[in-house]
């Protein structure tokens, strides 16, 4: 058997296997679901080695004669740690400096992705040579509505009483109707986008492994 | 065009001004102020979510999503750190799956803590912390997996999803799981209102720590937060307006406004 | 409640989700075997893609970033090829690149190797692959910067600096044009942050269509050019550059199955309404 | 004096010098770790662990905030060594550190992987239901761990249409038959699953849910040839045209799912970035971990 074909059949068997779990958890998809995580396991520490620390760390270290790379495992096994009582601050020192890098890179990317979407929002309100009355209250003016309405959904600490309050709450209100549209509207598009996967499946199914064995179907629809 | 490699004056300023109130609210909160949080549905689910649990003798699920340690899993790990110590005192079990090996000891620890807060350390097993793996789609039959063979009365996604969301959640709803969800990325929030019971969108996610718990902290927080929102409808409206008196965005040249948050420092 | 008691309307409202799914699997075999085609309409997102494409002047040239793998080769697969036809048929330039994860530019390879044969173009002058390159962010900004040192060798091996079409080629005022095709969220991201948004170089996506409404915002404040949406946009560039392929013969599966969505929308509303009715009719 | 200290940071000559610098760094780390266990109280440590969270965000949000300039290191005179990068004293530092965060974190793998065998290991040791799934767990395990790093290391072989080693074809099975299959597989199930959430989670209950379903409506049909062919007989100008369905599907997407987003996207902004500063200056101490340290 050729390394295609026992490809093709690995991969026809697996894909039904998986199917299997629409019915419901079942053994074939239990036993496919241990395959699947033991081999991403195994890629995982293969990825790791072969792409992050062989390149980053190993070569430098041993072959370019950097030896403080000898730090990285030594900090980086400070995590182990939280199996041992007495010790288990260090774990948490090390884990302290990735909770700190991990404020750091969200203040260091506030800017670069927040403010596009910020001076997006700056859309004029008036009618000009380029575009008419109508185009700017159905695009810009309703932009702007629903981005102050739907903000207004999220603040928390107001109460919803008084004059001030009771417009804060109706405009929330009116922001989470946009919300749902806006959902509905996300729910539909991904719909096109897994669908097209699972056309994919089959048509691997049809065209590629039936069709090697019926070549009737291999010429079905492409 | 200047590029954002690094912040101009003025966004240092917007910047420093808007994390000045947040750590002002904070302390002024940690003084002792009553303060008010609306009503916020989907975490009041939480209580009801575990009782479920607890009622019918069965565990909790919790999932943290496929990132590693990022400000969206330390703020689930907050919410989590919540339900361990309320499945401790009515004597839930709780299993805790994450998709990420950098997240896994945090998890560990942080679950130990809640379970030692809650005045249960000998409840803690760590069996029921899980790394489950780092591949997306094998996280979510792992997980599919984990719910199915615990027969988990209740399940909870906070944290970073992408579209394995709706393969747990789904399965988790036909498996009969009341289902609790938030994430703070409006793409995965369809599914997750599709097939879960309660869900917590955008903000609210944030919001949830200080909602759960009403430490002065977290409360003066939420408030400074409101704050800095406020300031950026501010400075959205000051943007139309100028935008409506020189042009939008097409007209780049006339609005300074828009040049000082589309360029950085040179 | 589904019991014998059960009207028409109720049990409507309460299919059973294996019919569900079986009702799916049928409506896409049968659609695969035996298609009924409709007209595709280019849409404005797609042509934006198009006109971004024809834009690039002679002397720049395309970098196609190939950021797939398998996973979601149903969409940008077809991306891919349809992206790579319109290049040539404009006659630009293009390099393909990858960086994450490392199948992608593999895929990506034999796509535009099948193209190029068609239009008769030569690897190194028409096109080449920069292969792919590991460190996601670090890459972007050293390619910036300097494209020949941070590319180093080809997907074959060999030094990018023998390729002629490399020559003069330095830094990214070289290129007219950056197009994302990706399943993954937040490459886009990086792509805007280091790249559009320092430099100003055009950028244009292709995205499963999953993707595409968060990458509406960028569209809309200008850092997209244009974005394909999924298998549809796929289909909308083959209708542009005048080869319908593969996405074009999945439109039909795509719209029978939606149809069956909606249908399915329709009669659990139907039942809803009707079902209510007659409960509130017959108070119990 | 600074530079003689500086020296020693200098790549090793030989492999001599290479390990007995190995040997000298793992001795100094663990004496200095022994010294902070024995000599710093619960107060130290927690101090400790703050003062590290802190500096790690400061060390990053200061370069991005600092002034930049492009010939010289803010505000030192130091020549900047990549003078068409904008920088300041700190730019140098941080490719550096995201290398290295990258690499520590990668060392964190053992503990995700003793986590699986630790669960899968005891389903096989004391032979519970289902066990023999653990059994394949650990048999695909290595499988892909030895025939990975196998094929890694196997010199590159070029030779087009030549039979490959049958270690590599081995790998080749693992990875494109079962592995991207799988992948495959479980995301297409996405479709079945999104189709019976459609059928269900779109019924007009509430106001909320009759404008969720007509928006999914009008969207799913404007994306298909049928859903544009229905109202492909409305004018392209004027008025009319804004009904033709994929005008009004387009429309949704950009003006009412757009600013829709953009109001979750702002309140997510602030709210992450609150979260970020309680956790960088350790406000949320006891979040996470009790006080003690």
């Amino acid at each position: 058997m050729s390394l295609e074909s026992a490809t093709l059949w690995a991969a026809a068997i697996v894909t039904l296997g998986v199917y299997t779990i629409l019915y419901r958890e079942n053994p074939i998809s239990r036993i496919f679901e241990h395959i699947f995580v033991g081999l991403s396991a195994g890629y995982l520490i293969v990825f790791i080695w072969a792409q992050n620390l062989e390149g980053k760390w190993w070569k430098p270290m041993v072959h370019e004669g950097k030896w403080y790379w000898i730090f990285a495992p030594i900090v980086g096994l400070l995590f182990y740690f939280i199996y041992s009582r007495r010790l288990l601050w260090m774990a948490r020192l090390v884990m302290g400096l990735f909770f700190g890098t991990a404020s750091g890179y969200f203040f260091r990317q506030f800017f670069p992705i927040f403010s596009p979407q910020i001076y997006g929002c700056f859309k004029p309100l008036r009618a000009d040579a380029s575009i008419g009355w109508g185009d700017v209250i159905l695009h810009n003016w309703l932009f702007v509505i629903i981005l102050l309405t739907v903000l207004s959904y999220f603040f928390f600490a107001v109460p919803h009483e008084g004059r001030f309050g009771r417009n804060l709450g109706r405009s929330a209100l009116l922001g989470r109707w946009f919300l749902m549209i806006a959902f509905g509207a996300m729910f539909a598009y991904t719909a096109m986008a897994r669908i097209s996967l699972f056309i994919g499946r089959v048509q691997f199914l049809l065209n590629d492994w039936l069709g090697s064995l019926i070549p009737w179907f291999a010429q079905r629809g492409t | 065009m200047g590029g954002l490699e690094h912040a101009n004056w003025f966004m240092s300023a917007l910047f420093g001004s808007m994390c000045l109130i947040i750590v002002v609210s904070v302390l002024l909160a940690q003084r002792g102020r009553e303060m008010f949080i609306r009503r916020i549905p989907g975490l009041n689910a939480i209580e009801e979510a575990v009782g479920r649990a607890t009622e019918m003798g069965r565990p909790v699920f919790f999932s943290t999503g496929l990132h590693g340690i990022t400000i969206v899993t330390l703020q689930a790990l907050a919410i989590l750190s919540y339900i361990v110590k309320l499945a401790a005192v009515h004597a839930t079990r709780i299993v805790v799956a994450t998709a990420s090996a950098t997240l896994y000891p945090v998890l560990e620890e942080s679950v130990r803590e809640a379970y030692t807060a809650a005045d249960h350390p000998e409840a803690f097993r760590s069996e029921d912390v899980r790394f489950v793996t780092e591949e997306q789609f094998a996280y979510a039959m792992g997980c599919v997996g984990i719910m199915a063979r615990e027969q988990t009365a209740t399940n909870f996604f906070f944290g970073a999803f992408f579209a394995e969301s709706l393969i747990l959640a789904e399965n988790g709803r036909a498996l009969g799981a009341l289902q609790v969800a938030g994430c703070p990325d409006p793409v995965q929030i369809p599914f997750f209102i599709a097939t879960c019971d309660y869900v917590v969108i955008g903000d609210e996610y944030y919001a949830a720590s200080a909602y759960l718990t009403r430490e002065p902290t977290l409360t003066g927080s939420l408030i400074g937060q409101d704050i800095a929102k406020a300031i950026l409808i501010a400075l959205v409206i000051v943007g139309v307006v100028v935008a409506s008196a020189v042009g939008g965005a097409d007209s780049a040249t006339n609005n300074f406004l828009l040049n000082l948050l589309a360029s950085g420092a040179q | 409640m589904a019991g014998s008691h059960a009207t028409f309307w109720q049990r409507i409202q309460q299919i059973p989700r294996y019919y569900i799914y079986l009702l799916l699997a049928a409506v896409v075999t049968w659609q695969i075997l035996f298609p009924i085609a409709l007209p595709i309409l280019p849409s404005r997102v797609t042509q934006g893609v198009y006109d971004a494409i024809a834009a690039v002047p002679d002397d720049q040239l395309i970098i196609i970033s190939t950021d797939w793998d398998a996973s979601t080769q149903a969409e940008t697969g077809p991306q891919t090829e349809a992206i790579i036809h319109a290049c040539f048929q404009n006659g630009k330039r293009f390099a393909v690149m990858n960086l994450q994860p490392p199948m992608g530019v593999k895929l990506a390879n034999d796509i535009a190797q099948r193209v190029a044969a068609e239009y008769g173009a030569e690897y190194g002058v028409d096109w080449c692959n920069w292969g792919y390159k590991y460190g996601f962010d670090n890459v972007l900004i050293a390619l910036a910067k300097n494209i020949p040192k941070t590319i180093g060798d080809d997907f074959h091996g060999n030094p990018v600096t023998d390729l002629p079409m490399m020559e003069g080629v330095e830094n990214i005022e070289s290129v007219g044009l950056v197009i994302e095709i990706t399943g993954l969220a937040n490459v886009t991201e990086l792509w805007i942050g280091l790249i559009q948004g320092v430099y100003g170089t055009p950028l244009a996506g292709a995205y499963t269509a999953v993707m595409v409404p968060s990458y509406y915002p960028f569209l809309d404040s200008g850092q997209l050019r244009g974005v394909l949406n999924g298998a549809k946009g796929a289909a909308e560039m083959e209708v542009l550059v005048k080869r319908p392929d593969r996405a074009s013969a999945i439109m039909p599966v795509q719209s029978w199955a939606h149809m069956l969505i909606i249908a399915l929308i329709i009669i659990g509303n139907l039942g809803y309404i009707f079902g209510r009715r007659r409960t509130t009719e017959r108070p119990s | 004096m600074w530079n003689s200290l500086l020296g020693i940071f200098h790549p090793a000559a030989s492999t001599s010098a290479l390990i007995w610098r190995l040997i000298l760094a793992v001795a100094f780390s663990i004496a200095l770790l022994v010294l902070l266990h024995r000599f710093l109280g619960p107060r130290g440590r927690r101090w400790l662990i703050a003062f590290v969270t802190f500096a790690g965000g400061l060390y990053l949000g200061l370069e991005y905030f600092l002034p930049v300039r492009g010939s010289v290191l803010w505000p030192t005179g130091m020549p900047n060594p990549n003078p068409d990068r904008a920088a300041n004293i700190l730019t140098p530092g941080i490719e550096p550190i995201g290398i290295m965060l990258s690499v520590v974190g990668a060392f964190t793998v053992g503990l995700g992987i003793y986590s699986l065998c630790q669960v899968h290991g005891r389903n096989v040791a004391q032979r519970r239901p289902g066990w023999h799934n653990s059994g394949a767990f650990f048999l695909a395990m290595s499988a892909m761990l030895v025939f990975g790093l196998w094929a890694h290391y196997l010199p590159d072989q070029d030779a087009p249409g030549g039979r490959l080693p049958w270690q590599e074809s081995t790998y080749e099975l693992l990875f494109g038959g079962i592995f991207m299959p799988l992948q495959a597989a479980t995301f297409s199930l996405l479709a079945f699953y999104i189709a019976s959430a459609a059928y269900r989670a779109f019924r007009i209950h509430t106001a909320e849910a009759a404008l969720m379903m007509a928006a999914a409506f009008i969207v799913m049909l404007a994306q298909v040839p049928v859903g544009q062919w229905l109202t492909h007989g409305l004018p392209t100008t004027g008025p009319l045209a804004f009904f033709r369905l994929e005008t009004l599907g387009d429309w949704i997407m950009s003006w009412l799912n757009t600013p829709a987003q953009r109001g979750i996207v702002f309140g997510v902004a602030v709210g992450g970035l609150a979260m970020s500063l309680r956790i960088w200056l350790s406000l949320e101490r006891g979040t996470f971990f009790s006080e003690q340290g």
